[in-house]
């Protein structure tokens, strides 16, 4: 694979300083690998990162009506205590922070070790963990489920009640009520290489496939034959809808994800089946998002988040942002 | 004997060897994890051995808690905060020491093994590096002297290559579920290296693996 | 390549249906793969289109600020007479249609031919040629420069005019002056492969890179080994800067377009650069957009387009627009 | 002599010679163009062909004008609204004949260039299809009889392969300068077909020839 880079150890350092160049409403605190919004808000504050590689995440939500804070590890590499500790410090508006992880043991033990070392500064410091993938069991492997593109609806939704004046317990209940509600699955055509090992993540045959895929680069649950668009669509669908207690009637949020490779018209193909398939169950889809979202650098593949709306998550999903990578009036 | 300059000299031989291996660790990440455990591993002791080059410390914890402040700004990922716990235990217990006996060696390595399990709520048996941990600092309290510290070697080089055969419950490799079996789990391969480079600036002449992955 | 699809003659058909699924402001013309908005306005109309593969052009500019509709040919094939002939008469308010043509034979040919047969039917019709593409040297071969993405500035442009109420002509004269002023270039790291042909559309060494590429899969101008992404930025910008006649003083809105399967971390990566080089020529970047804007299926690779400004083109560059992939306040 | 039927055989032959030809003018088209022309003019013919099957037309111009409009409405790129040309102007000049004579299909295929000329701004030379069409239709008007079909074939064949050696200055191919030298313009193969199957149709024991990329 070739990569569009300089020196790979400058790879992340230099993604963020094309981030901050391009978007004049974000900066970059000197030193660290943290973005900020150039303009903060006296507000609750919400904090997200994670490793770098699954851009437009985190930065790219960093805005009006989402993050204040975006914290960028090495790719695939949850930030260090240190950097969640700067990105803290620079967002509290003496309303507290909360941190959005998602649940992978090396980020939930860094953005932990940056709560206590803040609460231990008198920061009001909350933490929700995001575990959407339903592709992994819970019962049988006891780290839980990880925490995949599901998150930026919890950026969306509790980024509009921070947005609202909302005070802190109130914005990580809402956050909570979204990861209790959202629920995602994907797959791989191809893997992806990290710049630093220039190795692909995973050889896949010709005609195979990945099926329960992360978004770091890991091999899925198991591999299987590629089959045409609308039955990989089904077998993800089938156990999101599983797991999920959406049923008839119900009212949903959908992302259909791209991981980096997958061109745009074949996402709207995929989503096409999910849309025949909700309407089919008389799932009413609220709103919709394709594309890119929570990528893993350049793998080829896609996942589908679905999200059980109630009147509450509906008004904050619908409530304007402006942040790079998403935008609505 | 662990003094000063021991644990300087370990600091900065198990950097390099990490340097070394660094592919191997990533491959075997590569398979059952995200590829990049090698990478984090020989940036983080990287970070610490500058850092305390050319230094000169008061006693063994204070350079102890220079290394796990290293590590924790600069590895990130699982084995930042678990590697960085290591030291901060280990700063605990010799605290105001300039050397320790193999007593008190083996007293730090049970808190550091203490405070693995704690940062990353795993059991042994889960294949992750407590799965080396465990026995070998087991191994060294059994036998607090320099045989003991051969024996804490082995144990770690024999729990490190056992990880094969298991599958991973905690970390990353979990999600593989029984995919995860039939490659080691590169942080214990990362430990098990830990123990052969103390050992060796301990009480030298330890023979050291040719970690294949 | 694995495709993420169907059947591949149903790709383009899919695509839209999953693109009306999704997005409840566009509707698809029973029947035809045009895609126009779902409540008009009373204004002149703006109708673009071309080959399928580009996405999120055509299609995903429909809507405020943008187009009126969008007509999708098969991959990489311009759309038929009768196709465009349906959009115009679709969006027709009386007061005009411009249709925006990317300069190639075949797209220039079936435009043109559904123009006259509008003309005929006594629809005020107009069309403006986009031909940002420097890599192909205007003077040696007479086919002239190529439509890029240098296109997706005239549909935001020429669409704030139409939105603003100005008449045929002079939504004509705006988009004519953004076409004057849009330089672009792009390069590309591997093919793509059309769903059609199952084959990829050209055959990289490990090292190789292509250079000047269009948006159709087609080889560059010329082969060279992969280089820094500073080096190849330089070698685009260089380029675009001469052809551009853009000098120290003036302001740009720069476009730094992923083509498909590169990572948007590398597009930042290689837009950190075009900032620096800009920066330094004392260039001021009035408005950056780095992402997919017109891509050509998986291809990795990029292209920058540079559109120098002036008070008009940056008032309405800065307009509201609301589309799918193109939206702002 | 064309007939309303050998100009129906025509097309039906024309459209299951273009599906067997279709990924060798792909192949080509990929070299030089975008990789859609074998597609493109398989999908045109097949709908034209279809279009005509079982229907009854009045004169020559009725059963062009059908297949004229059924390519305009089923190819898009560069080549349906040439080929569309091409039956349009057959259509104007064949008019309210059920049969033409050669010397009638000559002023056919001469106003079918006019026409390409007008709609593709291209001139002989430029490795397009009118580099077949120019020579091939001159043939047919200097010898307008049944041999005169044949040399036609034959200047059709011989300009086709010609286009291998030089550089495309008009269509897709104009982009890669002289990198599409060492290709054969795909739009000058499938218009050699034309030629082949309209001689084959018309005057019958035309040999053709194994196109290969
Ligand atoms: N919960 C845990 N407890 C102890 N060790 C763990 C745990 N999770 C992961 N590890 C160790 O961390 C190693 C992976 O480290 P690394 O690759 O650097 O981090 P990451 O998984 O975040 O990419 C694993 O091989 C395993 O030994
Ligand atoms: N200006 C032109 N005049 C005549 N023929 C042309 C012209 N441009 C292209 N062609 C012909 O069209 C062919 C390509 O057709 P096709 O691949 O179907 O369309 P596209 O180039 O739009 O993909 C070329 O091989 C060439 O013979
Ligand atoms: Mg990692
Ligand atoms: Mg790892
Ligand atoms: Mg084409
Ligand atoms: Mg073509």
């Amino acid at each position: 694979m070739k990569k569009l880079m300089n020196q790979p150890d400058q790879y992340v350092d230099q993604m963020l300083e094309g981030i901050v160049a391009a978007h004049p409403k974000l900066k970059r605190i000197a030193g660290t690998q943290v973005i900020v919004r150039a303009h903060p808000k006296a507000k609750v504050a919400l904090v997200s990162g994670g490793g770098s590689g699954h851009e437009p995440a985190h930065a790219g939500y960093v805005g009006e009506g989402m993050l204040d804070a975006a914290v960028s590890g090495s790719v695939f590499t949850s930030p260090t205590p240190d950097q969640v500790l700067s990105a803290i410090r620079a967002v509290d508006q003496g309303q507290g922070v909360l941190l959005v992880i998602k649940n992978y043991t090396g980020d939930v033990m860094n953005f932990e070790m940056a709560a206590d070392l803040a609460s231990m500064e008198g920061i009001a410091i909350e933490k929700v963990i995001v575990a959407d993938d339903v592709a992994v069991e819970n019962s049988t492997y006891t780290v839980g489920q990880r925490g995949i593109a599901g998150t930026v609806f919890v950026h969306k939704i509790a980024g509009a009640a921070a947005e609202a004046g909302m005070d802190l317990a109130t914005v990580k209940r809402i956050a909570e009520k979204v990861i209790a509600n959202v629920h995602s699955m994907g797959m791989a055509l191809s893997p992806c290489t990290v710049p630093a090992s220039g190795k692909p993540s995973f050889v896949l045959g010709e005609d195979e496939v990945e099926i329960g895929i992360g978004i770091h680069g890991e091999p899925g649950t198991h591999r299987e034959n590629l089959r045409l668009a609308d039955e990989i669509v089904d077998t993800l669908l089938d156990r999101i809808l599983a797991h999920s207690g959406v049923v008839t009637g119900d009212q949903v949020a959908v992302m259909l994800n791209g991981l980096g490779a997958t061109p745009q018209s074949e996402l709207y193909i995929a989503y096409r089946r999910v849309a025949e398939r909700l309407g089919a169950h008389n799932i009413a889809v609220h709103k919709a998002l394709v594309g890119e979202y929570m990528t893993s650098l350049e793998m080829a593949g896609f996942s589908i988040s679905l999200l059980k709306l109630d009147d509450e998550l509906m008004s904050l999903l619908d409530a304007p942002a402006d942040t790079p990578a998403y935008r609505q009036r | 004997m662990l003094t000063l300059e021991t644990l300087q000299a370990f600091i900065q031989a198990y950097a390099a060897r990490l340097a070394e291996l660094c592919t191997v660790l990533d491959d075997l990440d590569n398979r059952i994890g995200d590829g990049d455990h090698g990478t984090n591993m020989a940036r983080g002791f990287r970070t610490a051995a500058d850092r305390i080059t050319g230094e000169t410390f008061a006693d063994l914890g204070a350079l102890c808690q220079a290394v796990a402040m290293a590590l924790l700004a600069s590895v990130g990922g699982a084995s930042g905060p678990l590697y960085a716990t290591v030291f901060m235990r280990f700063a605990q217990s010799w605290k105001d020491c300039t050397n320790v006996d193999f007593e008190q060696v083996a007293r730090g390595l049970a808190s550091a093994c203490e405070g693995l399990r704690a940062r990353g709520k795993a059991e042994v048996g889960e294949k992750t590096l407590l799965d080396v941990w465990t026995p070998a600092s087991e191994a060294l309290a059994a036998q607090p002297d320099e045989n003991g510290m051969r024996a804490a070697v082995a144990s770690a080089t024999k729990a490190a290559l056992a990880s094969r055969d298991i599958p991973a419950t905690k970390g990353r490799a979990a999600y593989l579920g029984e995919r995860s079996v039939g490659t080691c789990d590169p942080g214990s391969i990362s430990s098990a290296v830990f123990f052969e480079e103390l050992a060796d600036a301990t009480v030298g002449g330890v023979t050291k693996t040719s970690w294949q992955t």
